[in-house]
């Protein structure tokens, strides 16, 4: 089956980043496709290279640009990115920055959307 | 030709103390120039959102009033309001903004307040479902 | 002591918490969405008319009734600016209930 | 259909809002803070424990179970991982209510 | 000499679904340091926080379960914990996490369930209460 | 009187950061001095000189920026900082990025303490 993945929320401030991890993994491992993975409201954070979180955490742009790796598209929403300091030069390999009609192609393409949020 | 997709919003949370409500707005005009049949449901205080007279001058943000307002020039006309939600935030239809006017007999448009049972029945009906 | 609340009364359960610590003389200031509270007629109104009648000092930020459209306020609730919420934390120690 | 709910029913609305849309038959997922509303002899498990006798179907994911420490899960609440968190979302269309 | 400062640390958030929590106690643990007059109240969701046998590993993310078992060794012992948060989230004592130990007897140190006059009146008594 | 005050949330998604802002502001005023201010959790996003907010909105980090042209010391955590991706060469002029003993220092010295976050 054909998921896509919606994130409303920065990397470790809240869980739902987390969540998102988790799921996809297991969604791959299960076999189902990811249609793509779309970062909105403070969502953009996550995909920053400048992070640096201590040694023994995760980092968690690193984990999302691993998927992008496997081919999955990833997209910040480029209002929303603007917006809160996000763009082109700070961005993990394998992600990019785009407008809503990338979401809306997600919605209306995948057979689900799983969204992520406070 | 495949079928068109339904695709729905539903609109949660109070407007101007987070901008999920005002961002959210944003996805509702981009994704109603696609090839999509959209509803836009106001629940719980995303009721608060469609309250009449809203003026952020003072706080020094952006409001949106005026966008909700032409809601239906952007063909979204499927727009339903909680009516529990409404009534127990002390609302009535008489608060709810005008969302656009009717095409035909020029008469102002507002949301359509529905009841819990409808609401369930159409979510059930969608191909996906975003919360904002 | 003065108490800030800035969560909305219908979905969040900040504002019952903070009545529940109140002492009689502290004052209460709602914010941000937690102006919500300070609306006439509603399913919360109740908590806020009950207050005031043990604590009368009960303040709403104006810009943020303002932003929300919010005309109907319960009475006795006092309406003020950005500097008379500076007046009352040049008056009171706080606590914020994030 | 699936509904999800990630916010502690202690502090927040949200599963109360969510359970006054669910239909017979639909199915709902605890997870993150929302797993706080399966735990058993609190005062909010009765909303778990009612919702249980016309939709048996209540999941709560075991990875948040465990970090919070929460041992006494209500009787009939299924305890599920990420795997099965995504069987649910390939069997039901659903609603992430935020 | 100037008198020590009394600072109030609240917590009131459950662990985990946010950080607030966890960068809430790296706060406590560096103005621990400092010459002020330390307490910390767990009231509301915040008492999920002191919730014997967290175990974060299958959510990928850092606990914080042996940081909170030795705050007193960080000389924060006044801890306390609102008696109606406690009980009505289906907790007791005996689900408290042991925050150090006695420096005589060597016991155990639990967090000191209190009611929420105790509170009220403690608050009232501090020069800045930081809500985490 | 002499107040800091604590930002808990980022610009923009949460209206924490406008009333941090719309209450100095008038602090300030009505005379009152501004011990400092901390950014904390999502709040250090504020001081970003990548944001680009539309032209007709307000643009936060140059507001606190003016506010620290001011004299007033504005600090975001480094730890809280650090793993969200906001570092020195980011900063708008006028803020800095330091420890927790500064926080220390503001909750003990100033005679108020306001927090805003979410």
């Amino acid at each position: 089956m054909k998921f896509a993945v919606l994130v409303y929320e920065g990397p470790y401030n809240h869980e739902a980043s987390d969540s998102a991890y988790n799921f996809i993994k297991a969604a791959l491992k299960k076999g189902h496709e990811i249609r793509g993975i779309f970062f909105y409201h403070d969502g953009v954070y996550n995909v920053t290279k400048l992070m640096e979180p201590p040694q023994d955490d995760r980092h968690i742009a690193n984990r999302w640009s691993e998927l992008g790796a496997l081919g999955i598209d990833i997209v910040a929403c480029i209002a929303a990115a603007k917006r809160r300091g996000i763009v082109d030069d700070v961005l993990v390999p394998n992600v990019r920055i785009s407008g809503l009609g990338q979401l809306t192609m997600m919605a209306i393409e995948a057979d689900r959307m799983v969204t992520f949020g406070d | 030709m495949a079928e068109v997709k339904k695709i729905m919003f539903t609109v949660r949370k109070a407007p101007h103390g987070s901008i999920y409500v005002y961002e959210g707005l944003e996805v509702k005009l981009i994704m109603a120039a696609y090839d999509a049949d959209i509803s836009v449901v106001f629940m719980d205080d995303g009721v608060f959102a469609l309250q009449k007279g809203q003026n952020t001058k003072a706080l020094g943000i952006k409001g949106f009033e005026a966008t909700y307002g032409a809601l239906v020039d952007y063909e979204i006309s499927k727009i339903y309001v909680d009516r529990e939600s409404l009534l127990s935030r002390g609302m009535t239809e008489a608060d709810l903004l005008v969302i656009g006017e009717d095409e035909e007999s020029e008469e102002p448009l507002h949301p359509q307040v529905v009841d819990a049972d409808f609401i369930a029945n159409l979510m059930a009906q969608q191909h996906n479902i975003l919360c904002f | 002591m003065l108490h800030t609340v800035n969560k909305s009364p219908f979905q969040n359960g900040t504002l019952a918490s903070c009545l529940r610590f109140m002492n009689s003389g502290d004052v209460l200031l709602l914010l941000e969405d937690g102006v919500l509270a300070a609306a006439a007629g509603t399913r919360c109104s109740a908590m806020i008319e009950q207050l005031l009648q043990s604590n009368p000092e009960v303040y709403a930020l104006t810009a943020d009734l303002d932003a929300r459209g919010l005309k109907r306020v319960i009475p006795g609730v006092k309406q003020i600016d950005y500097e008379g919420f500076v007046d009352l934390v040049a008056q009171h120690s706080m606590h914020a209930w994030l």
